[in-house]
This record gives C-alpha cells, sequence and structure tokens, in this order.
C-alpha cells in the first residue's frame, strides 16, 4: 500500500513536472534557446496567479487561462524586443542573456512582491479523495490532468497543422523558412510567447501546491532542463515521458535510499540517459 | 613576432611587478576584492581551454572549482595536512575525475554536453553531501590563516600560469587541434586529430587549472561546504566572464573577467541593494552590443567607431 | 563627536533575504531608540551610534568581501552579524583576521563557535537544545506519543538540531520510527509524508527551514496525513508563515526563543511587550526572535562599549565577554565559547494566534493534543 | 514586347563594405528560360540573394510590374517567387514529405496540395521512396532533388535556382532538364544559374554572361553558345 | 601492381535502408578509380567507410594489406587517408590557411609537429588548387566552388597515399574543371592513388583508369571506362538516353 501510494504521489508529481518542462523543450528544441529565465517565468506565473485569487478572488484554476495570456504576452514580448535582437549570434549568446533576463526578472519580482512566502489557497486547497485505500490529492489529479493535456494539445499542433510546421521549419533553417514564405519574427515570438505561457499555467498549479517566493526559478529551471533532456526534445510526449519518469524516481527514491539521494537519482538518471542515448527517451537517434 | 604581441609583451612586463606589488600599496579591501577577481579569472581561463578553444560549453568546470576545495578541506581539516598536501589531492581528484567522466560525457555535442555537464554537477554536489569525511552538508572548517598577501600572490601565480597555458595552446598544434574540433569534429578526425584525445587533455588541462583556484579559495575563505563549492552559478559566472571578454582568445577572458568582477563589486558596495538589477541589465546590453565579446570590440572599435555596436545589432538580429 | 558606527552586511536581496531583512529592521530600530536616548557613554561624553548596512545578496563570497570593505575602508568600528550559520562561519573569519568583535543573532550553528575563535559572539542558543522543552512537553503527556519521527534538513544548523533532539528522545525514552535527514529547500515530502502515515507515526519533528515547513504542512493536508503533533524548528512564530498558511496553520507546534512578555524587563525599550508594539507600529509585522535577538546584538554591543569606556576593539572584545544585562530579549551574557545560553519555549499555533505552551519553569499553556483530522477542523 | 515579368535595373547590392553587383540589369519575360552564366565569383549567388531580399540592394526590380523595394523575403514567396538556394536549405531534421509541404502557401487546398506531391513525386521516383527519411541524411543528389522539388511544390510564377545539377547524376539532369521544360509550356517562368554552361545553354530560350557583377553579353541561347568567346572561357573549346 | 586498398563484401545499413549490399572492390598503387552511380547509390558512403566516419554493418576493408576495422577515423588519417566531404566541412571561423594547416600537422604519419613548416606547405597547397590569392580570408566567406578546392587542398596537405574525393567538381564550369583535372592528375604523378566520384563525364572519362558503378548499393560493373560506360545497365540506370 505504501508503495501503491508512494508511486501514485510520484506519477501526480510528474505530470506537473512534465508541464514545467513543457515550455522549456518547445524553446529550446525548436528556436535552440537555451532559456535559462524559464523557471522566473514560472515564477511570474505562479504569482500572476496568486494575485488573481488574492486580489481578484478568482479560483485558481479559473486564473489559469489569464496567467497564461498575460505571460504569452510578456514572452512574446521578450522575444520581440530583446531576443531578436541577438538570435543569430553565437549559441552562448542566448545562454547569456535568458541568465541576464533571470536576474533582471527575480530582482523585480521581489523589489515589487517582496520576498514573502505565498501560498495559493482555495478552499478546496488540500481535499482529496479515497480510491481503493490510496489518497488522491484533488488538485494535484487536476494538475495532472491539465499538464497532460496541454501536453498533447501541443504535441498535435507542432506535428500536425501548418502553424505548428512552421515554427519547426524557423528552428531548423532560418533561411529556407523565410525564402519559403514563413515571418519568422512573428513565429520566434510566438513560440517563445507559447513557451512562456505554459510556463505560467505550470507555475500557478504549482502554486496551489507549493510555496512561492521570487527565487523558486532558479531551481524549476534546473529541474526542467531534467525532463527535457530525458524525454528528448523533439516530441512533447517525451516531456510526459520525461516528467512523470523523474516523478516516480524521486518518490521510490526517497522512500528506498533516502530523501538525500534525490538529487542524486534524477541527475544521474539524466546523465545516464544523455550517454546511452543523447537525444532522450523517446527522442530519434540521429 | 607581430607589433601587437611586442605591444602586449611590453604592457605585461610593466603591468606584472605592478599587479604583484598591489598588495603592498593598495587597500585591503582592493586586496581582498583582487584575490576573488584574480580567482574568477583563473576560473574563466581555466574555462576557456574546454569551451572557449575546443567548442565544449562545460557546465562541470564548478565540479573541478568544487574537489579542488574539497581536496584541501580534506586534507586540512580532517587530516590536518599542510595546504600544499590539499592543493595536491584536489588537483589530483579534479583531473582524475575529469579523466573518468571525460570518455562518455565528450561524445556529446552542443546543448547536450553542457546539459550532461551540468546534471553531473549536481550529482556530485548531491553524493558530497551524503559523504561523511567530507562532512556531509554541514561543511568543512578550515584553520585561519591571516595573510591576505599570501593568497593574493598565490592568486595572481595561478592567473598567470593558467593565461600563459592558453598562451602557449594559441600557438602550437595541440592548440590548433582543439580549434579544429571546435570549428567541425568530423572533419578534425577525418584528418588526423585525435579527437577523444584531445577533449579529454583539454578537459583535464581545463580541471587542473581550475581546481587549483578551488584550492586557493577553500583555504582563503576558512570554510566550505557542498553548496559554497560546487555552486553552479559560479560555473555561470565563468562562461558568462569568458564569452564577456572573447572564448577562445588568450587575454579575453582575463579582461572579461576583470571588468565584470569590477562591475558587479562597485554595484553592490554603491548601490548596494539594487546591485542585482544593474548587473543582469548589463548582460543583457553587453550582449545585444557587443555579441561577439571585448575581444572582437577592440579589434574592430577602432576602425569603426561607435557604428560597431549598431553593425552588431543589424547583423545578429532577425 | 563623531558617531560609533557599527557595520553589516545582511541579505536584502537574493534567497535568504525573507528573512535577513530582519536584521536590517532589528538593527535600524536599535539604533535610532538607543540614540534618541542619548546614545552610548564613553568617558563622560555622549556618542551617537550610527549603521554601515551593505546588502550580501544572498551571496557567502560577496558578504566575506563586504565585512573586509566595511573594516578597511568603511572604517566601521564593531561588527554585528549576518542571517543564517554559514553566513557567519564564512563572515567571522574576517572580525577574527582583523580581530574586531562581531555579535551576531543569525547563527545558531555549533561549529560556529567550536573553532576557538576570541571575536564571535552569539545571541541565539545552541541549536543542540531547540527540541529540549518540546520534548519534555512530550514526555508529560498522557499516554506518551508512542511513535516519534524526527525529520531534518541536512545543513549545518538542522543536522546539530537534529543530535541534540535524537539524544533528548533517547533520553526520555521515545520510540524514533523515522529518523530521516533530507535535502535543504526540497519541496516534495510526499514520501516521507506517506510513510509517516503508514506507520502511523503520532509526532513529528521536523527540523528544517521555512519554506520546507510550509510544503511539509500543506502536502500533509493533501495526502490527508495528520499526526497527532507536529512542531518545526523555524517558521511558527513568524507571521509570514500564518499568513501565508491561513487556517492550516493551526496546531503546528514550534519553539522560540524569545516571547514578547512582559517579564522581560529591557534598558531602552521598558519590557518585551512594549518593544514588540513600538515594532510592529513601525515596520508592520510582529517581531518574532529573529528581531528581539537581532535588537540584542546591538545592545550587547553597547553595554560592552560603555563597559570598557573605549571603542578599540580589543577592549570591547573583552568587555564583551563580561556583559550580563537583561533585555527585551532574555538575559544577555556570553559563555566561553561567545555564544549565549537561553532556553526554547515550545509553542502553538491556535486560532491563527502564537501561543506559549511550555517553557523551562514548566507549562505555560494548553498544549492542542491531539490535533484533530484535516477533515474535521 | 510586353512589359517583362522579372525587371531589373541598374541593381546594386554586396556584402557590408564589398559592393559585388555594379548597377547590373537583366530581364526575364513571362514563361520563358533564361539561363544566367559566369565563372567563379561572378556574382550570381549574390545576384539571387538580392531578388529575394536576403541582402539589403539599391536599383529598381519589379516583378509582374510590381516594385519589390521594400518587400520582406517570405512576402516574395506569396507573390510567386521562389528560389532553390545555393547548399539548397532543407529542413534538415524534417522528413522529405514536410519539406516539400512547407514549399506550399498558407492555405493550399488539400487536393492541390496532394496533386503537387504526386507531380514531384512521379518527377524524382527516389523521393517517393525516402519520403519518411530525414531530409538531412539523405545524400547529396537526393537532397538537391528535394530542393527543387519543394520549390515547385507552390506553382509558383517564377522559379529561380542556383547551382540547378549541382551533384545530380546525368540521368536526374535530364529528368528535370525535361521538367523545366514543361513546365514553362504550362506558364512558369525559370531563371537558372547553372555551371554547366553547355546544359544550360541548351535548355534556355536566353542567356546572360555575368562577370564581375556586371552583365557582360546577352542574347539567344544558341547565339551564346556559338559565340568564340563564350565557348573559349566557359566551354573549353 | 600491388593493390593499396581493398573492399569484401561490404554492407552499410541505415536502419532499415540499405545504403550498400556486398560490395566488394579494390584500387590498385597509383591508379585513380572512377566511382559513379545515380544519386542515392552509395558512393559518399563507401567513401565514408573508407575514411572511417561510418564503420560498415558487415564486411571488411584492408588498406595496404592491414585490416581497417578496428583503426579508429584518425588514425587512418595518420596511415595515409584523405578524404573530401560532399557536404563540404570547412573549419567556417579558421582562415583558409589555418584550415588546410590542419591537415599538415596532423595527417599522414602524424603530421609536420612545427607550425612554421606546416604553415609553408599548407601555402603550396594552396597554390596547388588555385586558392593562394585567398589564404587570409575566414573560410566562411568563400563561396561554393572555392569551398571544393579548399577541401581538395586540405586533403592534400595531409600528404595521402589514398585520395578519396567526393565531387569536388560538382559547381564548376567546364573551363575550371580543366584545371581541376590537371591538378588531380598531378596529384597522381606524385605516386598517390585516388578514388574520384564525380557526375561529370568529361572529368571521369578523362581521369579514370577503371569505373566503379553502384546502384541502389549493389555493384553493377566494374572495368575500363570505355566498357562501363557501353553496359546497357550503366546507360539506362545512370546516364540517361541522351548520353547513349
Ligand atoms: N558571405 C559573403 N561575405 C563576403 N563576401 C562574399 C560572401 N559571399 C560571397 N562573397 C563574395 O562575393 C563575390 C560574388 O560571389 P557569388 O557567390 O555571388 O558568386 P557566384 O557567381 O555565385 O560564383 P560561384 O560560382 O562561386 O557560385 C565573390 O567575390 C565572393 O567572394
Ligand atoms: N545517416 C543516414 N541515415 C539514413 N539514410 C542514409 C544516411 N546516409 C545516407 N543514407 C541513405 O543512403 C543512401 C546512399 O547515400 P550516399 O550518400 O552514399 O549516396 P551517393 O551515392 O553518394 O549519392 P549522391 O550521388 O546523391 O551523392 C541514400 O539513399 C541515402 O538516403
Ligand atoms: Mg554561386
Ligand atoms: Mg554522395
Amino acid at each position: 500500500m505504501l508503495l501503491a501510494q508512494v508511486l501514485l504521489n510520484g506519477l501526480l508529481l510528474g505530470g506537473l513536472y512534465a508541464l514545467m518542462a513543457l515550455g522549456l523543450a518547445l524553446v529550446w528544441g525548436v528556436l535552440n534557446i537555451v532559456n535559462l529565465s524559464h523557471g522566473a517565468f514560472i515564477m511570474l506565473g505562479a504569482y500572476a496567479t496568486y494575485f488573481l485569487f488574492a486580489k481578484a478572488h478568482l479560483d485558481p484554476f479559473l486564473a489559469l487561462p489569464f496567467a497564461a495570456l498575460a505571460l504569452f504576452m510578456l514572452g512574446y514580448a521578450v522575444q520581440r524586443g530583446i531576443l531578436n535582437l541577438v538570435i543569430r549570434g553565437p549559441m552562448f549568446n542566448t545562454l547569456l542573456i535568458t541568465f541576464g533576463l533571470e536576474v533582471v526578472i527575480t530582482f523585480l519580482a521581489q523589489f515589487f512582491f517582496s520576498a514573502d512566502f505565498r501560498t495559493i489557497n482555495p478552499g478546496y486547497a488540500g481535499t482529496n479523495f479515497d480510491v481503493g485505500g490510496l489518497t488522491i490529492p484533488r488538485i494535484q489529479l487536476m494538475a495532472f490532468a491539465i499538464a497532460i493535456g496541454l501536453t498533447l494539445g501541443l504535441w498535435a499542433f507542432l506535428l500536425h497543422s501548418r502553424p505548428g510546421r512552421s515554427i519547426r521549419a524557423v528552428s531548423q533553417n532560418l533561411l529556407a523558412a523565410q525564402l519559403y514564405g514563413i515571418e519568422p519574427r512573428r513565429i520566434y515570438a510566438i513560440t517563445f510567447g507559447l513557451g512562456t505561457a505554459m510556463a505560467g499555467v505550470a507555475g500557478g498549479l504549482y502554486g496551489t501546491v507549493s510555496q512561492i517566493n521570487p527565487y523558486i526559478g532558479t531551481a524549476l529551471t534546473a529541474k526542467s532542463f531534467v525532463i527535457a533532456i530525458i524525454g528528448g526534445l523533439d516530441n512533447p510526449l517525451g516531456v510526459i515521458v520525461g516528467g512523470l519518469f523523474l516523478g516516480l524516481a524521486e518518490s521510490l527514491t526517497a522512500l528506498y535510499i533516502g530523501p538525500t539521494y534525490t538529487d542524486v537519482a534524477s541527475f544521474g538518471i539524466l546523465v545516464l540517459v544523455l550517454i546511452v542515448k543523447p537525444t532522450g527517451l523517446l527522442g530519434r537517434t540521429a | 613576432m607581430t607589433r601587437r604581441t611586442r605591444r602586449v609583451l611590453v604592457t605585461l612586463a610593466i603591468g606584472l611587478p605592478l599587479l604583484a606589488a598591489l598588495p603592498w600599496i593598495a587597500s585591503p579591501v582592493v586586496v581582498q576584492f583582487g584575490i576573488n577577481m584574480l580567482i574568477m579569472a583563473t576560473l574563466a581561463q581555466g574555462w576557456n581551454i574546454i569551451g572557449g578553444y575546443t567548442g565544449y560549453s562545460s557546465f562541470g568546470n564548478s565540479v573541478f572549482f568544487g574537489l579542488g576545495a574539497y581536496g584541501v578541506g580534506i586534507a586540512m581539516a580532517q587530516f590536518e595536512q599542510p595546504f600544499w598536501i590539499g592543493l595536491g589531492l584536489g588537483l589530483l581528484l579534479a583531473v582524475i575525475f575529469a579523466l573518468a567522466i571525460g570518455l562518455p560525457v565528450l561524445r556529446l555535442k552542443g546543448h547536450y554536453f553542457a546539459i550532461a555537464t551540468l546534471g553531473l554537477a549536481e550529482v556530485v554536489t548531491a553524493i558530497v553531501s551524503n559523504v561523511p569525511i567530507a562532512g556531509q552538508n554541514v561543511g568543512l572548517v578550515l584553520p585561519l590563516l591571516k595573510s591576505d598577501v599570501l593568497f593574493y600572490e598565490l592568486s595572481l601565480g595561478l592567473l598567470l600560469l593558467a593565461t600563459l597555458t592558453v598562451f602557449w595552446l594559441s600557438r602550437s598544434r595541440f592548440g590548433l587541434g582543439l580549434i579544429a574540433i571546435r570549428e567541425n569534429e568530423e572533419a578534425a578526425a577525418v584528418m588526423g586529430v585525435n579527437t577523444t584525445r584531445y577533449k579529454i587533455l583539454a578537459f583535464m588541462l581545463s580541471a587542473a587549472l581550475t581546481s587549483l583556484a578551488g584550492g586557493v579559495y577553500a583555504y582563503y575563505i576558512t570554510f566550505i561546504d557542498p553548496a559554497g563549492a560546487f555552486d553552479i552559478s559560479l560555473n555561470v559566472k565563468m562562461i558568462i566572464m569568458a564569452v564577456f571578454g572573447g572564448p577562445g582568445t588568450v587575454l579575453g577572458p582575463v579582461a572579461g573577467a576583470l571588468l565584470l568582477s569590477v562591475l558587479s563589486e562597485v554595484l553592490a558596495s554603491k548601490v548596494t541593494n539594487i546591485a542585482g538589477l544593474f548587473f543582469g541589465l548589463v548582460i543583457i546590453v553587453a550582449v545585444v552590443l557587443m555579441p561577439r565579446g571585448l575581444a572582437d570590440l577592440l579589434q574592430k572599435f577602432r576602425r569603426s567607431g561607435w557604428r560597431y555596436f549598431a553593425q552588431n545589432i543589424r547583423s545578429h538580429r532577425l | 563627536e563623531s558617531p560609533i558606527t557599527l557595520g553589516a552586511s545582511v541579505q536584502l536581496t537574493g534567497p535568504v533575504a525573507n528573512t535577513g531583512r530582519y536584521y536590517k529592521d532589528a538593527y535600524e530600530f536599535a539604533i535610532d531608540r538607543i540614540n534618541a536616548a542619548g546614545g552610548v557613554k564613553i568617558g563622560g561624553t555622549s556618542r551617537k551610534l550610527a549603521l554601515k548596512l551593505l546588502d550580501n545578496q544572498s551571496d557567502v563570497n560577496l558578504s566575506v568581501r563586504q565585512y573586509v570593505q566595511l573594516l578597511s575602508e568603511d572604517k566601521v568600528d564593531l561588527l554585528l552579524g549576518p542571517f543564517a550559520s554559514n553566513f557567519v562561519l564564512a563572515d567571522s573569519a574576517i572580525s577574527e583576521k582583523y580581530q574586531v568583535p562581531m555579535v551576531q543573532g543569525g547563527g545558531a550553528s555549533d561549529q560556529i563557535y567550536s573553532r576557538g575563535y576570541h571575536y564571535i559572539f552569539g545571541t541565539l542558543p545552541p541549536a543542540s537544545n531547540y527540541f529540549g522543552t518540546t520534548i519534555e512537553a512530550l514526555s508529560k503527556l498522557s499516554p506518551k506519543p508512542a511513535k516519534v519521527a524526527l525529520l531534518y534538513a541536512d545543513d549545518a544548523f538542522d543536522v546539530a538540531v537534529a543530535k541534540g533532539a535524537r539524544e533528548q528522545l533517547a533520553h526520555a525514552g521515545f520510540n524514533t520510527a523515522i529518523d530521516e535527514r533530507y535535502t535543504s529547500n526540497t519541496s516534495d515530502f510526499t514520501s516521507l509524508l506517506s510513510r509517516i502515515k503508514s506507520s502511523n507515526t503520532e509526532v513529528v519533528l521536523v527540523a528544517g527551514h521555512e519554506t520546507e515547513a510550509l510544503n511539509f504542512i500543506r502536502q500533509a493536508k493533501s495526502l490527508g496525513v495528520s499526526p497527532k503533533l507536529y512542531s518545526f524548528t523555524v517558521g511558527v512564530p513568524s507571521a509570514d508563515f500564518r499568513q501565508a498558511l491561513g487556517s492550516d496553520a493551526n496546531y503546528a507546534a514550534g519553539m522560540t526563543a524569545w516571547l514578547p512578555h512582559k517579564s522581560l524587563k529591557d534598558h531602552w525599550f521598558g519590557d518585551a511587550e512594549q518593544f514588540a508594539k513600538a515594532y510592529q507600529a513601525k515596520y508592520g509585522y510582529e517581531p518574532d526572535y529573529h528581531a528581539a535577538s537581532g535588537v540584542a546584538t546591538v545592545e550587547a554591543m553597547v553595554k560592552a562599549i560603555e563597559a570598557a569606556n573605549s571603542v578599540d576593539p580589543r577592549k570591547v572584545r573583552d568587555a564583551l565577554a563580561h556583559v550580563n544585562f537583561s533585555s527585551a530579549y532574555g538575559q544577555v551574557a556570553f559563555g566561553p565559547t561567545g555564544q549565549i545560553s537561553l532556553p526554547q519555549t515550545m509553542i502553538q499555533v491556535q486560532n491563527g494566534k502564537v501561543v506559549a505552551i511550555y517553557g523551562p519553569s514548566g507549562a505555560l499553556g494548553k498544549l492542542q493534543y491531539p490535533m484533530p483530522a484535516w477533515g474535521k477542523r | 514586347m510586353s512589359p517583362a515579368l522579372l525587371m531589373i535595373r541598374n541593381l546594386r547590392a554586396g556584402y557590408g563594405e564589398m559592393q559585388v553587383l555594379h548597377d547590373l540589369s537583366l530581364d526575364v519575360q513571362a514563361a520563358e528560360i533564361v539561363a544566367l552564366v559566369g565563372s567563379n565569383g561572378a556574382g550570381k549567388t549574390t545576384l539571387l540573394r538580392a531578388l529575394s531580399h536576403l541582402l539589403p540592394w539599391q536599383g529598381d526590380v519589379r516583378f509582374d510590374g510590381k516594385s519589390l523595394q521594400g518587400l520582406s523575403t517570405n512576402r516574395l514567396f506569396s507573390l510567386g517567387m521562389v528560389q532553390v538556394p545555393e547548399g539548397r536549405q532543407l529542413f534538415d531534421r524534417m522528413s522529405v514529405e514536410e519539406n516539400l509541404l512547407l514549399g506550399t502557401l498558407a492555405g493550399t487546398a488539400r487536393n492541390a496540395l496532394r496533386r503537387n506531391l504526386d507531380r514531384c513525386y512521379s518527377l524524382f521516383p527516389i523521393l517517393a521512396k525516402r519520403r519518411k527519411q530525414l531530409a538531412g541524411n539523405m545524400s547529396g543528389g537526393e537532397q538537391q532533388m528535394c530542393a527543387v522539388a519543394r520549390a515547385l511544390m507552390s506553382e509558383p510564377k517564377l522559379i529561380m535556382i542556383d547551382e540547378m545539377s549541382l551533384g545530380l547524376a546525368p540521368v536526374a539532369v535530364d529528368a528535370l532538364l525535361d521538367t523545366l521544360r514543361l513546365i514553362r509550356t504550362q506558364g512558369v517562368t525559370v531563371l537558372l544559374v547553372e555551371q554547366d554552361v553547355h546544359s544550360a545553354l541548351h535548355v534556355a530560350d536566353r542567356a546572360y554572361v555575368m562577370e564581375s557583377g556586371s552583365i557582360v553579353r546577352q542574347g539567344p541561347a544558341s547565339e551564346l553558345a556559338n559565340d568564340p568567346e563564350v565557348q573559349r572561357a566557359y566551354l573549353g573549346l | 601492381m600491388t593493390k593499396i586498398l581493398q573492399g569484401h563484401h561490404l554492407t552499410k545499413r541505415f536502419r532499415g535502408l540499405v545504403a550498400l549490399h556486398d560490395v566488394s572492390f579494390e584500387l590498385n598503387r597509383g591508379e585513380i578509380l572512377g566511382l559513379i552511380g545515380p544519386n542515392g547509390a552509395g558512393k559518399s558512403t563507401l567513401v565514408s567507410l573508407i575514411s572511417g566516419t561510418l564503420t560498415p554493418t558487415s564486411g571488411a576493408l584492408t588498406f595496404e594489406g592491414r585490416s581497417l576495422l578496428k583503426i579508429t577515423t584518425h588514425h587512418r588519417a595518420h596511415l595515409g587517408i584523405g578524404r573530401t566531404f560532399q557536404v563540404m566541412k570547412p573549419f567556417p571561423g579558421l582562415s583558409v590557411l589555418d584550415n588546410v594547416c590542419v591537415g599538415a600537422l596532423f595527417g599522414r604519419d602524424g603530421g609536420e609537429h612545427r607550425l612554421e613548416a606546416a604553415r609553408e606547405a599548407a601555402h603550396a597547397c594552396l597554390e596547388f588548387v588555385g586558392l593562394g590569392h585567398r589564404v587570409h580570408q575566414r573560410a566562411e566567406a568563400l563561396g561554393g566552388p572555392d569551398r571544393k578546392r579548399l577541401e581538395l587542398a586540405k586533403a592534400l596537405a595531409m600528404k595521402p597515399k589514398l585520395l578519396l574525393c567526393d565531387e569536388v567538381m560538382a559547381g564548376l564550369n567546364h573551363v575550371e574543371i580543366e584545371e581541376v583535372i590537371e591538378v588531380i592528375r598531378k596529384v597522381r604523378d606524385q605516386g598517390i592513388s585516388i578514388l574520384v566520384i564525380e557526375h561529370v563525364m568529361k572529368a571521369i572519362q578523362s581521369l579514370s583508369d577503371r569505373l566503379l558503378v553502384l546502384h541502389h548499393g549493389e555493384k553493377i560493373a566494374d572495368g575500363p571506362p570505355r566498357e562501363v560506360l557501353a553496359d546497357p545497365r550503366v546507360v539506362e540506370a545512370y546516364l540517361g538516353r541522351r548520353r547513349s
């Protein structure tokens, strides 16, 4: 029973992880930008949801679309106004500039929101129901469902729609994309905006299960990396696999080996996956 | 010898003694800052070998730093050995580690290598915080040595060593091999570069320099714990400094470290609690205006003047 | 007369800023009050106090450099400390090198005082005794809790807390069913909670950080884990904690070395209750032991200067070793290693208010025990 | 003569400080195959890049009577100008079929898509066999075929091909030349840059000879093929 | 005449796709062997097997009597195998001279170890292929045909015993092709054995001592150019009607 419960905990956690990594994987896989500020956008999403909940008394799940929209616009603007200025430079530049962004965003967050801890705590937060002796937390389950739904949606969009294909085309060959009628500036900004919108949703959900403060971003960026890589970048479904995998691995490690070893496990798995199959569990081999 | 190299040599001949004499003429704050800056510059230079010349953007250099620090920490705090023994121990740990992980990890390309080394850094941090002889996550307290001058001169010596190494690299067969790997690894192999061996050697060289800096740092700061010694943001800083200055150049990383250190130090002490904001903004603006680093700026600025920045934006934006 | 300058580098930004800023407020608050009361008396004249405060951005290396800057460039006379043990550990090396005393109220780890340093003094009581009163209170319960869990973060301070608690638990005859170390800043406690639930552990003692306490309680709720009692080393006394959790904060037990009680008399503030009122009026939040301990460091420094009749660092250092006065924080006197010795008071959140439950002199209030299950609140 | 489909007057372009094209003028009539030949480094690729606005340029360029001044690269595609660029520029990590689909205009009807796909596959049967393969993994010649096929997918008015026969086996070159003739009869205009001057002059109606960024000769292809100067410089006769 | 290179029953699969199927061939010392075949026939794949950038699924390769299978890519270069890439792989950030210099420094027998001497050798190679006027430019700035020349110079700087040329004349006009043919002849005259892949019939005809034809990964003809080019299977699969 304990094992079953821990597996369930791991799975639910994994769903949220997957959603956190989704935006990172999208922006990385498509725009080839390793977005070090991804966690900061998750943090902003969490705050957006928090304020909608605490100040506008909106149910956090209803607040998610607004948070997503706000983050989309922010991401769009950041890409258009800043990242697009360096996109054709050496690979490191986007790394550096997103690092700078993270510093700035975190600073502004602490300046405007203060370093106080916040929680998104609606009346039904923390409620749960029992299925055959297993305790299923309600919010985590909803978060899980949203995460999986969004991931599948994104997957279908990228692989089978024309705009999705255009997004991938721009990432692979900018020049050819332009020659074949794609306006890259907009596509880039939309893609980055999608990535930050995903981060926003993930942040809102994260806030309903965990505390938030301006500094949660860095650790979440690292976690998102692990998931994105384990899953592989060229397929959003891989992110689900990576998320669930990581959730399970961490929960089981905490149970059987000890809670101080979860990082050894998660990052160890990351390195092993990379060495054995650099393109991730679901990725194609080159 | 070109005119440029001669000018560099002359600058060095005047500058070095001056730098070495600094602890006797400057205030303790400057010395303190100097130690920190020199260590950072050494780290940036160490990273330059694997990241700038070989083109493998390592996020694992903070591990080498940490191993160097723990070599000194363990030797001094747990076994009461002299500093030099600890330095050697750290060096050995780091180089062996580089060798062991280099083989599998250096097969990865681009971002994948970066993330794998990032993962390794996390793994090692997590392992060390579970190892009793390293004091677990509680950390180790080292004996206190009240001589900042010594630390300063040590750091200066290290930076000199690192820079000379890179200088040699820049004009040796080995170095050209590394550059060829950076530019196109498959072509390099086909032309006879033993890519595996070269990459691992570069990694080990980078590890050696970085671990020495870590060792000096540990003794200087007197207290180390996993979070401080294996700090990944330190690795990010090395990269930023190297890239800011110009990766794959001899003096770029040093210049980058110098400039950014001065900047963040001045900000931290003058505008104290908005220093973070400024630092972030400066990085963003710098990347936008001079995406190819200080080295490139110095080279081209004289020719094109202020238009240099506009040209950069025009040629790197979408 | 030029003022006497106290220097400090604390966390105003960065991940630890949440607690670090309490020290800024406390230092400023104490200095303003002391200056308003005439300042510090040396050799018959009165000198004002001034504060030179820097932000270390939660970066240990920067804080070390800033202390050097304070001493050699800004030429401050004496030092106040930063927050948190790992900062104090590194920064106190500077006070030792320069032989200028540092009085700090932010680090309690035993490591700070085990190095034989002469220039570091601290107003937080030893980590190893944090759970002392709590365990004493537990052993007075009947029936006595059958199974206890001890969870602790893996940093210096919490490891020391756990070490002390472990011994005291064994001594009091408790069965420690779960004794587990976890990674600092972890956000996921579900595995541990499921273990607690499935092993029917009755009392959970957590030595960790405030964020961890928050996550622990929220996840306990969502997994329906309700032991009879849980207690946390930090968080519970702070207003921030109760605000973040709302009604879920109820029943959480904790501890504090300080409560704003009238019986704590103070030369400048009257007593602790008046102190707390004035503090809240000025800063808009209730002070907890961080603030009080921060104020106590300033007072200790002033007392020592007056006793030494000089600001000469060495003389002040010797005077610090002998100060003994009553303050709003408690009786301040430093032991041979430089650390204060104060008992902890067990507290519990009851209806959104912090209630003292058990102190060194015995019971102070009624413990709500067992906590009701989550569904029945 | 009706106004040219593509009319270039006094075009100047280059890289940074270095000017490569010097006041170049050239016309391409509708439904005509025009060959552009010239030695290594003459500026042919530069001309095509400028026409697609991948380089800044000055001068007067009109397509279908409409000035191209200030139009962005992606707009040109929707006007019906497509280019097979030097170096092919495929979407390496996408399948052959996806590459072809990206050659179409947004909103192309499904059956038109199907028809164009089928046409490309029958033109280059090997592409049909490799439709699911990643473009980047194909052989050099297969990639060239894919690039040409992609350009044909959008039913362009003007197709500009740089280094058309690069890496193609003789059979494939023949097939391609036939196709060019065929689509010309369907009203498609072709501007051809080709190193194999012999083939180029063989298939083209008219030709231009370019040297150091300017046009030095022009005329009907058959005439130029017999021009002794051209023969000496490009055919090695 | 001794054989410098032999392939025995070489097969290469990419997942489901068989790029080479049971191909055996040999190359004589001092010979120029032409390798032709329709697009996707497996020509470049074969070159990659020889140079070591791909490993065969099955089959064997011997170079000067020793098996190549266990020998790493760079070691093959030291043994004296040099190649060019059809999809060119210059070192884009380096000057043209340094590009070639890498070959001189690391090529056959580990190459020349002194930097200055290597520079001179590289310079000579560049003059030889007609790129002498562009030595100080960055490789990035070269156009297609010049890149081809650079590829050739890089391989030549290695002082190989066996040179594998994968379409070095693509993108050149007839006059330029003549020049490169001349270059390759001269290379052969230095005693270097050469394998050329080329679609330009004129070049293949005038250069090759022997022709090998691949089709769908299989060898369909091998022999003197005149005979091979008259083979109806070759005509149908490769040359097309216009040339028949
Ligand atoms: N990216 C570039 N940067 C600088 N100069 C360039 C660049 N590309 C080409 N050039 C120069 O522009 C001139 C014209 O080159 P272009 O590629 O247009 O010639 P081409 O006629 O296409 O010849 P080729 O037969 O080589 O393809 C050449 O001198 C070339 O060196
Ligand atoms: N990495 C790969 N993965 C999958 N298939 C590949 C890969 N590399 C080559 N192929 C396939 O193998 C076949 C042979 O390719 P190869 O490059 O050897 O052809 P080639 O004879 O050189 O053709 P060309 O004349 O067009 O250059 C091609 O059909 C190609 O699509
Ligand atoms: Mg060209
Ligand atoms: Mg080929």
